[in-house]
């Protein structure tokens, strides 16, 4: 059964097609990567796909089982600390132990900066936080949109490297990105640049 | 004369003289303080008019006096600091607001307090009344604005900034508050006539101003301390006095 | 790890938004301040005559709560809709009508709950009766709670737009007036000596009525605004 | 001494609350003014103590860098 | 290509001021609405007998003007701030001064100004009688000026602080009190027929201090505020 | 003469040193790309650099000439349409005109776009339109955070181009980027990942 399923969606903004009779399924343990230069129609895509556009486009989206989404925003107040900001996250999905927390922390290279008001971190120590959600995920489905924005190339890597752990055990990640991945797993590309795609 | 200032600019120096000085003046100040009140509500006669309930006078006008030169202190190191960009100043003027709104809150209360007894109620918009509670906003002001800043130089000049800005006001809000109360309703209520203030009431008087002063003078010399100390936390001299004290 | 029960979710977020208020110091303190100041902008404005001012207290107490609460409600879900937490609440396998009722709850807790403690000193200030000061409380408690019910429906009706920050108040100002009427009703019957208890009564019934229908109302908003 | 006993003083012909609440509120306030930088330097010192044998223990330990909000 | 001249500038500026004000209606349109629902909110909470409302409504009207004026300074550099504008305009060749002068200016031209030119309608409303209204219009058109100018004050120093909240009320609040004096005691002379020239002239003349002295206050205050 | 010389700069911030004794000089013709992880000091410095930061540091930073700054932010105003940005842009800079502004548009890829309210354009479009600047500048030196952040593949080439055009023509551009440049023109490095750098 596909995790996520998109039938016939087609979406017009600002009198241009984005997208036409786009339909396709993720699997788990598929690894997709959305592509198309600025403007293609990435992000309005996963939104409808998340359910958070729920106007203006036609077709149908189904999705089985939970989702995680990371959009363009991070979601991580400035006033918490990293620590609070995920153990007060809310998107319900779990108890995050506060051992699971620091461990996640850690992982994404916040180290020593569990208690530090997240507004006196840097661009990109601010996006980890939130990346840091990744690794306390129960959820098959992820949904990322460009999710290397403002992290660092050693970020880069580790990131990669946990996607491909993720859809070898049975999940499945969606993404957007302008940087080709290097991964060894095999990517599914989802081309929008052709304004129609398949 | 100039190497004066340019030792008030040092902070190690600062920190030092000042606790020299704190040394011998907390004492006189807390003698003075209690001299004063036991004098003032244990060996005064009461007034003709307005009884016993008089004795607040001792601390309420000395509270009300040194709020207000407080402010023009702060105003003046504020001015210093953003004029000659000097950073002990910029300290004097961030301590001396908590202070100030502390003994302005003390003046609002004891007079407040008084009223009920006199005048039979707690509050009156009597000008001076009024403007002492923007007096406190002002103060408030400052102190939040400083606390709201993380980078605590950016605070300090921020501050200075807002001091000066109310001090330009603080005449304009003196006299028209003054002037409005005039304009629109005679006087009720008058405060006591002041001229006829009896020595024997008017020298614990002066004393307890005079130690609400000292009080100031104290508190302001502790607070620029802890706040050198804080700010100078990277140097050596403070790691060392830290290490000292350990 | 398993998923937090809907109560304790909610505590959850009361929580986090009970720290992220307290975080701003200035946040908590400032409804009262705001009282206050506004309390002295009347005798300036308007005279500073003992007994026509305590003629007016009621009302004018409570047109300041009013306004204190007006100011603040754009903020309810303002910072969670810039910063992305907002999709993260919606796509939240948790009922959203209690999330947002946590989120009001939070903001009736620093502006509404600690105006209504105040409230006393202030109408000493303006002269209010005595007599006037239990049901004041009284009825402020109670309708603050519906002013931060109503003003979360605005806030989540503006929150997507580029600028909503005024709009808000014209959204929810006309909701406001059958509170505020009510509400100076109470303290008025009760300073010349006639029972406040009906009045307090019908604000009582504006409240249930509020806690059911304006979460709903709230949240269904929240779904469009992230559209917008 | 103006008042003959305890008593007097206490109640002051009736002004005595009105005094005394006054005073005290005094007192308390100036305590306040004055215990209110000992407590922030005492406090300062601690954490900055705490900070050096931190640095002290654990040299070029890269998760020293526990900045505090202040 | 070539720099532009100062006063070039200064009009580029107030025109993107302007601009972006008209594309938010609610913005323009805003103040007014505030004005008209505020007083009609005022018969609601004091009760409706028009002798006490005539006596009151140039301390109304005025407190009002104040109040809203409050609402809006705080969005006077916000925007900007939040999106990176402001650091460009502080690196900028021209004077702060004056840019902070054109920013203050679009402010007061679409609240205060509009607000004094609906004025008249709403004295009428509130019974005003109609001796004082040449007054409140002239004292509104000075004294907003002034709250405007002051209000920038408090707008520039408060505009990169994460956890300043509404500090901004509590800053600028004191500062605006002598304007209510003056504005509302100019009204009062003019409606017992006393002159209201004297008022406005100390209007005025807080005016000019506050052209002076308000912009290198502000401009000081942004480019501390950048770096909070 | 150096169009930028930093001398002897020191900052710590939230407790750790990031950079000590950093002195450098920016000459005309020079591409300089600062590096460093995530949190290493990066937008700190050039903050400093371009004098927005002006406490808590220590050391001199001198300029000579006009400088041109893009930030973390785009200053981008979302009411306004790119060619309202453009040309009100409160820089105060120069004036366009408005042929300027539209092949600038163009340039940056925004061909058509030119009067779409800003808020409707995607993430990336967004950014490009606070970039088309960089078209139209006539600042010798350019200090740039981060500007390939949202911008696609085709994008970043184009960019870099310009960088390499702008040196070539006698300006110097000083950026900071997560992505290694890829550009027939000699690139400088700063690394400030030792935290001690120079
Ligand atoms: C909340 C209420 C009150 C406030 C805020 C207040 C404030 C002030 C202020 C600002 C001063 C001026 C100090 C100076 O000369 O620089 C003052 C002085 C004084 N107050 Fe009050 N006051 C209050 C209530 C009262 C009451 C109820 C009384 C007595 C009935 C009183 C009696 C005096 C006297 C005797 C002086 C000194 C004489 C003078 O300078 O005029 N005050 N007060
Ligand atoms: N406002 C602040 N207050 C205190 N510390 C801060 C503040 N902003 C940043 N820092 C700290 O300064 C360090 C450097 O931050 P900076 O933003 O300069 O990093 P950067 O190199 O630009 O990182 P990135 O690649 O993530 O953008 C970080 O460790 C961060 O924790
Ligand atoms: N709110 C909106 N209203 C109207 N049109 C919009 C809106 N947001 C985006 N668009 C248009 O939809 C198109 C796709 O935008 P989208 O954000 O999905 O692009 P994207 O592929 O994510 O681009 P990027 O790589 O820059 O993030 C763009 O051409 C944009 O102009
Ligand atoms: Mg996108
Ligand atoms: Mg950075």
């Amino acid at each position: 059964m596909p995790l996520l399923a998109a039938d016939n969606l087609s979406l017009e903004r600002g009198g241009r097609q984005l997208f036409r009779d786009l339909s396709f399924k993720v699997f788990p343990g598929q690894l997709v990567q959305i592509e198309g230069a600025n403007g293609a129609g990435k992000t309005s895509l996963i939104r409808i796909l998340a359910g958070l556009s729920r106007y203006g486009y036609e077709g149908r989206v189904s999705r089985s089982g939970a989702m995680l989404y990371l959009g363009h925003h991070s979601a991580v107040k400035a006033l918490l600390t990293p620590r609070e900001n995920l153990a007060w996250h809310v998107s319900g999905e779990a108890d995050f132990s506060d051992r699971d927390i620091e461990h996640a922390l850690a992982r994404v290279g916040l180290y020593g900066y569990e208690d530090v008001p997240s507004h006196a971190l840097s661009a990109g120590q601010h996006r980890r936080v939130n990346l840091a959600r990744l690794y306390l995920s129960q959820s098959p489905l992820w949904i990322l949109d460009e999710p290397y924005t403002a992290i660092d190339v050693t970020g880069v890597g580790e990131l990669e490297t946990l996607f491909a752990q993720h859809a070898r055990a049975g999940g499945a990640v969606l993404l957007t990105s302008h940087q080709a991945m290097a991964v060894d797993y095999p990517v599914s590309r989802l081309d929008l640049t052709a304004g129609i795609a398949s | 004369m100039w190497s004066f200032f340019h030792k008030l600019g040092s902070p190690p120096w600062l920190y030092g003289i000042a606790g020299t000085i704190l040394r011998y003046l907390l004492p006189v100040t807390l003698l003075a303080l209690v001299a004063g009140m036991v004098w003032g509500v244990l060996f005064t006669a009461p007034d003709f008019r307005q009884g016993n309930s008089y004795r607040i006078i001792y601390i309420h006008v000395p509270a009300a006096v040194v709020a207000l030169a407080g402010y023009y202190v702060m105003a003046i190191a504020g001015a210093v600091s953003l004029i000659w960009k000097m950073k002990m100043a910029d300290i004097a003027m961030k301590s001396c607001a908590p202070i100030g709104a502390a003994l302005t809150f003390v003046a609002l209360v004891t007079g407040a307090i008084w009223g009920k007894p006199t005048w039979g109620t707690w509050w009156v918009w009597d000008a001076r009344i009024t403007s002492m509670l923007i007096l406190l906003f002002l103060y408030l002001g400052v102190v939040a604005l400083y606390e709201a800043y993380d980078n605590k130089e950016a605070a300090g000049k921020a501050c200075a900034v807002l001091s000066l800005v109310g001090t330009v006001n603080i005449p304009i809000i003196y006299k028209s508050v003054d002037w409005w109360y005039s304009l629109h309703q005679p006087a009720s209520i008058k405060f006591t006539g002041e001229s006829s203030i009896d020595p024997s009431m008017l020298y614990p008087l002066l004393l307890m101003i005079t130690a609400f002063y000292l009080l100031f003078t104290c508190a302001l010399l502790m607070n620029m301390r802890a706040e050198i100390l804080q700010r100078e936390r990277r140097t050596k001299w403070v790691r060392k006095l830290v290490e000292e004290s350990a | 790890m398993n998923a937090p029960s809907t109560p304790q979710f909610c505590l959850r977020l009361l929580r986090r938004q009970l720290v992220l208020a307290i975080r701003r110091p200035i946040e908590i303190g400032n409804p009262l301040l705001f009282f206050a100041m506004v309390v002295a902008l009347f005798p300036l404005g308007l005279g500073p005559a003992p007994d026509k001012l305590a003629d007016f207290a009621p009302g004018i107490l409570w047109i300041i709560a009013l306004l204190s609460n007006l100011l603040t409600s754009d903020s309810v879900f303002r910072s969670d809709y810039d910063d992305g937490s907002l999709e993260q609440l919606l796509l939240s396998p948790q009922p959203l009508y209690l999330s947002v009722l946590s989120y009001i709850g939070a903001h009736w807790l620093v502006t509404g709950l600690l105006l209504a403690l105040v409230s006393p000193l202030f109408a000493v200030m303006l002269n209010l009766p005595a007599a006037g000061i239990a049901a004041l409380f009284a009825s402020l408690l109670l309708g603050t709670a519906v002013l931060s019910l109503v003003g979360g429906i605005g806030a989540a009706l503006t929150v997507g737009l580029k600028r909503g920050g005024m709009l808000i108040s014209l959204l929810i100002l006309p909701l406001y007036m059958p509170v505020l009427i009510f509400g100076s009703a109470a303290v008025k019957a009760a300073v010349i000596g006639a029972p406040a208890a009906p009045y307090l009564a019908i604000l009582g019934a504006m409240l249930s009525l509020a806690i059911a229908l304006a979460p709903v109302a709230a949240a269904a908003g929240l779904r469009i605004s992230v559209d917008a | 001494m103006y008042f003959d006993s305890l008593q007097a003083v206490l109640y002051m012909d009736g002004h005595g609350p009105y005094v005394w609440a006054a005073y005290i509120i005094t007192v308390a306030v100036i305590l306040l003014i004055l215990w209110a930088p000992v407590g922030r330097k005492t406090r300062f010192i601690q954490q900055l103590q705490g900070e050096l044998r931190r640095a002290a223990g654990a040299p070029n330990n890269k998760g020293d860098s526990n900045a505090s909000g202040s």
